[in-house]
């Protein structure tokens, strides 16, 4: 065997090593989903007389305010690598619990703080047992998903009203600027959005949401608190779940334990069609709220059609579905691997 | 032109009418044929209809209404997804003044000067002629009359009324006992599913009482799968009158269904139409709705539209 | 057994730990000291239980039996965070980073620097870019930790855990894809480190490097504890025979061997020519040309492109111009599978995630390309496919020897092994290997070295790529020089070729003039 | 104990534990719920009814299998269902005869092709397209249920064929032909994928893509057979549902069956992120959904508690099944008994490494 030499013999060349791809391709599924929505708004415009108001693009805003807010947090566990199927059932029961609430005339804020905590804590069940009990993540927030709708039907099977003065004036309140107008729960939810978007670029939960989901394994030998992060993704999900009840009760004053079923599916489709990766680990929120908007806006576009059938309306919201993905897949296509 | 007299008719200059219509989706056989009688007598009617399918999606539905007052239709017709959470968005349309009529479903607003009127079934009715025919029918029976429920899609609103329709009918004779009520979902499939293991639970069930025609036409197949005569060994009430379950009532395998109409479409049109003239009208308007026993079914099959 | 002197009381003690897993007795009763300001070396085969030992250490794993004293006071960690928050820092085997992640975060995931809670970018990238020039690495710190070769990733990986200024530093093989400067580089550091009163613990199969920087070393054996030794009282041939229990003489057979000629190759059948092959952002175009029984070795300093022409070849990247030809036939490369039907078989320097496939068995893994050109209609007999296992579990002494073994629960070089045999048993007429010994012990290594000289002697043509030059030099007929993504040389291995005269054509570049 | 062990660790061995248990509860509620009897010519009993009535979910849960071993997922399943049923059924509806053998199984080889078409869709946006299989397969579940019911009209689609019915309602040698069916492409499947390498190709490129690219293994191709399997077998599923009622539903037919079929898969243990897989598992897995359903109409658990119930069934199965909570939750009391003895350095053990 011969001596590895210890010294280097020759003045060690100076190479500038390894600079990689020059274009920050971790951006590029963002920016095409951008592109792509411009686009179809512009056939929107072109197509349908008054869709150029920009009302319009508010409305989508408003309309789906509580969507939103579910896929926000559907964007932390997908990003961790999970999947939350429970957040529909978690919105749900969030609206059955707040009109129960309200009509035995317990006090809104309550009510709301009341919502939200036994959304987190639906979260936080899931996320323990997902990572304490090694179950896989889609199984335990089904058995989410059945046991909130079930708590849900067992307190009321009936849609129950709500009538509260604060509910319904939060409902019809609009914010005026510039002669648009939103809604608080757009608010609420964009302000969330934001403040999402700062906490995953921004803080080591955000940052370690991404190692996680990059492979957790790796994440766990780096010494990062997998478990937390795990656990409270989850539970952010279910808060983010259970707020999108509170939203959504705004925007329809009622409890009802058949509302949101497969919202799940919306709010995963929204996030994937944000360019988040399913594996989890890349993508960003921006993503998620412009595939919330492209959702939304295919609505509007039917709304706008006005003359669909029943079926056609399913046909055209997947043609248009398949039209964005397709284009959205060639503008990001790199080589085959 | 059928679209009368009124030259008022508001906002629009060509005189016609133009109504919004926001449907449930297309959940059911009875809902698209709902849906075909609107299209269809609108058509005759000479009235412009916009049409959306909300998916049983309650904010659909309401984001619907929104764009019917956005684009300032004569007159805006749903059928709620469900009773309650109305009131803003039907403030706005009042707002716009814009009538709206309901068809099919109530909803639960103690504010009614926010729609002109609600045409549609009483479910709870229903539930009640069901169980009224029951224990006419079982004055003769000498031994309890033990009945399956095959219930309609747990927490909508049809299920839960003919539930406690024909509980309260029922309750006249102590001979007639529910021995069990179970989710099947308002589908053939479910409906067979539920009723085969049913019937090896509680081989004393004579009665099968189902919250809509398809559970029932379900149930048929597994009774005469369980080598009983479905009518006969079993009886069976139901509820909708759709046209498979008049030829099943009509061949005697059902006792008695129940009419639950989806052809309100002229009815509609012609409220419609009232209400665009100002004329006032009646704040609940009951459907034209009967009930078959097998003689009445053969009679009326040959009619039967949908 | 020299028992040192102990100046002061160990850092770290570890008594009689015990770790089983199922069906494998990965570690018993093993005992274990780490004194503060010592570089000690943990020594062993392949599956002597090394990782375990760490790993049972920082908490990956349950210990069994046993106990562990940490500055004197009994510890046992529930993971890595709390061994890293008690003051080990730690590079497991593999790379284990984030290759979703940016460098600079690989770097400082965890401990960001913050103002106000919120991470403070710009600095993290500046303190990380600052890192990585102390060993003498110049990356662009925002790219993607899985854009860079695995040698990158291993360094990225040491500047992280040389950067939690920690009191016990635990390197678990980092230096198995280095080459000679990137290693002397870490061992500055690690002396450095080690003056300034850190304990270092070093894992590594090549022995002169544990006798260039290791103060005293622990050999294992069979996740048994042999003994602990000063580095300066125990020979190498002694720590050999410590390692594996006998003598080895292996090494000095192959050196004796006489190699053909590369111009008495060049007469033979050329396996492959490319000609004008070249990939955009990888590699500038290139011409190569092997022939049968000729051992062609790549040198070239890390991201020279080695892996690059590699993958071009096997088609695992797709070429942007330039042709091939097997034979006499001019192929248009589409993909892996051309190159496998004609013959090329590629080991991938990237074992983890490009090589094994971890749930699989050994069995499954070792027979997955030969079954893959078979087709899925064609499955290879049972009783063939015990044949050829046993046979390559036997010559490369693959440990455990159960074929139904799941090949994650391999130790690091036994997986090496499994990737060789998988492409071996293809029997291909050119075996593309990518450093095919990265964490392979000296005995497995000898055999790999004298199995491949072998088989190119009944006619095999090998294109070996090792960080270790004087592996290259000992294997190749031929010696092709990168530097900086460029094929700059091809030089006859002849007797005035030596390491020196190749690192000299590294750093001079265009050799052959082709430089602009 | 030490001769159970390897039974007891079987992942198989805590989903049939649930699947007696489940039985072994109806007794409570139906005495004669084990009895199988001859009528009319055939079996008939609850444990036949269970049987027959988990048949499409069976199959549908069989070629998701093969798509969650390649790391893919297949939303579609319920909407090829509601397709296939309406194709097939509107067909033999419009025969002159409906009771002509020949015309019924031209409308079942129509339908048959066409479910493998919509399979091949699926397959060509995953495997050649690249778009990731959640969403890839999303358009089909939303589009497909379009297509359904713009093939029924919305209506529901009566057929009064006993050819037709027979394979679903009908019966062979007394067993249901469903049955038949459903064991029959089971049995091809195992065949295929374990008498030939099919089997190990699928299983590897779940684990690892790269690693099985670099391998030489077709990726693309698999991933296509896969998607297309999975699309014959929701088809074969779409035939037994509508000829079971003798009727096509478009608006119901086959509606979130996907979750179901996932949920089989899981119990059987498959893991989602794919790779190893277990047909048998997922047999076992939808034999044990459809238990649960018929025990909650057995049980009379009214309405408002089945998900409830559903929701508590699956939490108690997937923890007894997980091994991380057998040991944290049992291991430690169990552990505790014997003080941490560790193993002997003297045990023969450590021969077995070396050997
Ligand atoms: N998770 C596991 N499950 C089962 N067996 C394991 C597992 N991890 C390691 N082993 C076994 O334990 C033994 C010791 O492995 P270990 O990784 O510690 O070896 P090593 O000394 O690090 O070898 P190398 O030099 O190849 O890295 C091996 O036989 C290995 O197969
Ligand atoms: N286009 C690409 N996309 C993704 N990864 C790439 C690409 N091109 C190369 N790589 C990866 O980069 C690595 C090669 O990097 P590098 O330039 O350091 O090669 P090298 O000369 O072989 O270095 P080493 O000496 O470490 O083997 C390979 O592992 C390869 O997987
Ligand atoms: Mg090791
Ligand atoms: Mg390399």
């Amino acid at each position: 065997m011969t001596t590895v030499t210890t010294q280097p013999p020759v003045e060690r060349p100076k190479i500038a090593r390894s600079r990689r791809y020059a274009v920050n391709t971790r951006y590029v599924p963002v920016l095409a989903t951008l592109v792509l929505f411009g686009v179809m708004y512009g056939i929107g415009i072109a197509n349908y007389e008054g869709f150029s108001d920009t009302q319009v693009l508010l409305n989508v805003f408003i309309d789906n305010a509580h969507l939103l807010t579910v896929a926000i947090g559907m964007t932390f566990v997908i990003l961790s690598g999970g999947i939350d199927l429970s957040v529909g059932s978690v919105l749900a029961l969030g609206t059955v619990i707040a009109a129960t609430l309200l009509k035995a005339g317990w006090n809104p804020f309550v009510v709301i703080l009341i919502v939200l905590v036994v959304g987190a804590l639906i979260g936080l069940a899931q996320g323990a047992i997902i990572h304490f009990f090694d179950i896989q993540p889609f199984i335990a927030t089904l058995a989410g998903l059945f046991l909130a709708r079930g708590i849900a039907q067992l307190i009321s099977t009936k849609a129950v009203g709500i009538t509260d003065e604060f509910w319904t004036t939060t409902a019809t309140e609009r914010i005026h600027f510039g002669g648009f107008r939103l809604s608080p729960s757009a608010l609420i939810a964009i302000v969330l959005a934001i403040a999402a978007a700062l906490a995953l670029a921004y803080t080591r939960f955000g940052r370690n949401t991404y190692a996680v989901g990059g492979n957790a394994q790796s994440a766990e030998l780096m010494g990062l608190p997998v478990a937390r992060t795990r656990v409270l993704v989850y539970t952010l999900s279910g808060l983010c779940a259970a707020l999108g009840g509170v939203l959504y009760s705004f925007e329809t004053p009622t409890g009802n334990s058949l509302t949101g079923t497969g919202m799940e599916l919306d709010a995963i489709a929204a996030v994937v069609i944000g360019g988040t990766l399913l594996s989890g680990g890349s993508g960003f929120l921006a993503g998620t709220v412009l595939g919330v908007l492209v959702l939304g806006l295919i609505q509007t576009m039917i709304t706008f059609q006005g003359t669909l059938s029943s079926w056609w309306t399913r046909i055209f919201i997947a043609g248009l579905l398949f039209a964005f993905i397709l284009l959205q897949r060639i503008v990001t296509r790199r080589e085959p691997t | 032109g059928c679209g009368g007299d009124s030259g008022s008719g508001s906002g629009n200059d060509d005189g016609k009418i133009t109504m919004g219509f926001a449907q449930v989706g297309a959940e059911s056989g009875w809902r698209t044929a709902n849906t075909k009688s609107i299209q269809e007598s609108a058509k005759a009617a000479g009235i412009e209809l916009k049409f959306s399918d909300a998916q049983q999606k309650q904010e659909n539905q309401i984001k619907a209404i929104r764009s019917y007052i956005a684009q300032k239709v004569d007159v805006i017709a749903f059928s709620p997804v469900i009773e309650s959470g109305w009131d803003q968005v039907l403030k706005e349309a009042k707002d716009a003044e814009i009538p709206v009529i309901l068809t099919d479903r109530a909803v639960d607003s103690k504010d009614t000067s926010l729609y002109e009127t609600f045409i549609g079934s009483d479910f709870v009715l229903e539930g009640k002629k069901a169980g009224e025919w029951l224990v006419e029918d079982s004055k003769a029976a000498k031994g309890p009359v033990n009945v399956i429920q095959l219930e309609g899609t747990t927490g909508a609103a049809p299920a839960n009324d003919r539930k406690s329709g024909f509980a309260d009918a029922i309750k006249a004779d102590p001979k007639i006992k529910v021995v069990a009520s179970q989710d099947g979902d308002f589908t053939r499939a479910k409906g067979k599913e539920v009723m085969e293991a049913l019937l090896k639970a509680h081989p004393e069930a004579n009665v099968l009482y189902a919250h809509n025609d398809d559970m029932g036409l379900g149930a048929i197949e597994a009774i005469e799968a369980a080598g009983k005569k479905p009518g006969v060994d079993i009886k069976i009430v139901t509820v909708d009158a759709v046209k498979d379950g008049m030829t099943a009532l009509s061949e005697g395998k059902i006792n008695f269904i129940v009419e639950c109409s989806p052809l309100l479409g002229p009815q509609l049109m012609d409220l419609a139409k009232q209400v665009v003239d100002g004329k006032k009208v009646e704040k609940r308007i009951l459907t034209e709705e009967t009930t078959f026993t097998q003689e009445q079914a053969k009679a009326a099959l040959p009619d039967r539209k949908y | 057994m020299g028992e040192p002197t102990p100046a002061q009381e160990p850092i770290l003690e570890m008594t009689g730990v015990g770790k089983v897993f199922p069906g494998v007795v990965a570690l018993a009763d093993v005992d274990f000291r780490l004194y503060p300001g010592e570089v000690h070396a943990l020594m062993g085969e392949n599956g002597a239980g090394k990782s375990t030992l760490i790993k049972v250490l920082t908490g990956v794993y349950d210990i069994d039996a046993g106990s562990i004293r940490l500055n004197g006071e009994d510890v046992r960690f529930s993971g890595p965070l709390q061994a890293q928050r008690a003051g080990i820092s730690t590079v497991y085997q593999e790379v284990n980073l984030c290759p979703n992640l940016s460098v600079a975060e690989n770097i400082f995931i965890g401990r960001e620097p913050r103002r106000f809670g919120a991470i403070q970018w710009r600095r993290m990238r500046r303190r990380s870019a600052e890192l990585l020039r102390g060993l003498d690495l110049d990356l662009d710190v925002t790219a993607l930790l899985g854009s860079y070769s695995i040698a990158i990733q291993q360094m990225v990986a040491i500047a992280r855990a040389v950067d939690i200024s920690a009191k016990v530093l635990i390197l678990d093989e980092p230096t198995s894809s280095l080459d000679a400067s990137e290693v002397e580089q870490l061992f500055a550091v690690m002396r450095r480190l080690k003056r300034e009163g850190l304990a270092i613990v070093f894992v590594s199969h090549f022995l002169d490097q544990v006798y260039d920087i290791a103060d005293r070393m622990t050999v294992l054996r069979n996740g048994k504890r042999v003994g602990e030794y000063r580095v300066a009282e125990l020979p190498q041939a002694q720590l050999v025979s410590a390692m594996i229990g006998k003598e080895l003489a292996v090494l000095e057979e192959l050196e004796e061997q006489e190699k053909p000629s590369t111009a008495a190759l060049e007469q033979g059948e050329p396996v492959l020519a490319a000609t004008g092959v070249a990939r955009k952002g990888a590699i500038e175009p290139f011409s190569l040309t092997i022939h049968q029984g000729e051992v062609v070795g790549l040198a070239g300093l890390l991201g020279s492109g080695r892996t690059e022409l590699a993958r071009l070849l096997f088609a695992a990247d797709k070429a942007d111009q330039g042709t091939f030809s097997f034979g006499t036939d001019t192929v248009s490369m589409r993909g892996p599978r051309t190159a496998m039907e004609h013959g090329v078989a590629f080991s991938s320097e990237n074992r983890r995630t490009e090589g094994v496939v971890g749930e699989l068995t050994v069995r499954e893994n070792i027979v997955l390309a030969l079954q893959a050109s078979r087709g899925w209609a064609r499955p290879i007999p049972r009783g063939r496919q015990d044949e050829l296992v046993d046979k390559y579990i036997k010559a490369l002494d693959i440990r455990p020897a159960n074929p139904d073994t799941q090949v994650r629960n391999l130790s690091g070089g036994n997986q090496q092994k499994v990737l060789l045999a998988r492409w071996l048993i293809t029997e291909p007429k050119l075996l593309i290997v990518d450093e095919p010994t990265r964490g392979i012990d000296v005995g497995a290594k000898a055999e790999i070295q004298r199995l491949l000289a072998q088989l190119s002697g009944d006619g095999m043509a090998v294109l070996f790529i090792s960080a270790e030059l004087e592996e290259v030099l000992r294997l190749s007929h031929k010696i092709a020089v990168l530097r900086d993504r460029r094929l700059v040389e091809q030089l006859d291995n002849t007797d005035d070729v030596d390491v020196d005269r190749i690192l000299a054509t590294i750093a001079s570049g265009s050799a052959t003039g082709e430089d602009s | 104990m030490s001769r159970l062990a390897p039974i007891v660790r079987h992942r198989l061995f805590w989903p049939a534990v649930a699947l007696v248990l489940l039985l072994v509860s109806n007794l409570f509620f139906s005495a004669d719920f084990f009895a199988v009897r001859i009528k009319d010519g055939h079996l008939y009993g609850s444990l036949v009814d269970i049987l027959r009535g988990s048949t499409p979910l069976v199959l549908v849960a069989l070629g998701m299998t093969l798509v969650i071993a390649t790391a893919g997922i297949d939303l579609s399943v319920g909407s090829v269902i509601a397709i296939v049923g309406a194709v097939a059924c509107l067909r033999v509806s419009e025969l002159d005869d409906q009771n002509s053998v020949t015309g019924v199984l031209a409308a079942v080889a129509v339908a048959v092709v066409l479910s493998l078409v919509l399979g091949l869709w699926n397959g060509v946006l995953v495997a050649a397209v690249g778009i990731q299989p959640i969403i890839a397969t999303l358009i089909l579940l939303v589009g497909g249920r379009g297509i359904a019911q713009l093939i029924t009209d919305g209506q529901i689609i009566n057929v009064r064929s006993s050819p037709y019915r027979t394979i679903g309602a009908g019966y062979a040698l007394t067993i249901p032909v469903a049955v038949i069916i459903a064991a029959a492409v089971v049995a091809v499947a195992v065949l295929l994928t374990r008498r030939t390498a099919l089997g190990l190709l699928i299983e590897s490129v779940g684990s690892s893509p790269t690693a099985s690219r670099l391998a030489g293994i077709q990726a693309r191709r698999l991933t296509l057979i896969v998607y297309v399997f999975s699309g014959f077998c929701a088809g074969v599923a779409g035939l037994i549902y509508s000829s079971n009622i003798s009727s096509a539903d478009g608006n119901n037919a086959g509606a979130l069956i996907e979750l179901d079929a996932i949920l089989a898969v899981v119990i059987g243990g498959t893991a989602l992120t794919g790779g190893r897989f277990s047909i048998a598992g997922s047999v076992l897995g939808a034999v044990l959904i459809q238990t649960l359903n018929i025990t909650i109409y057995t049980a009379g658990v009214p309405g408002r508690f089945t998900l409830l119930f559903k929701a508590v069934v699956v939490v108690v199965l997937c923890l007894a099944q997980s091994p991380t909570f057998r040991t944290k939750v049992f291991g430690r009391w169990r552990r505790s008994k014997p003080p941490t003895a560790g193993p002997t350095p003297g045990a023969p053990a450590p021969a077995e490494v070396a050997a």
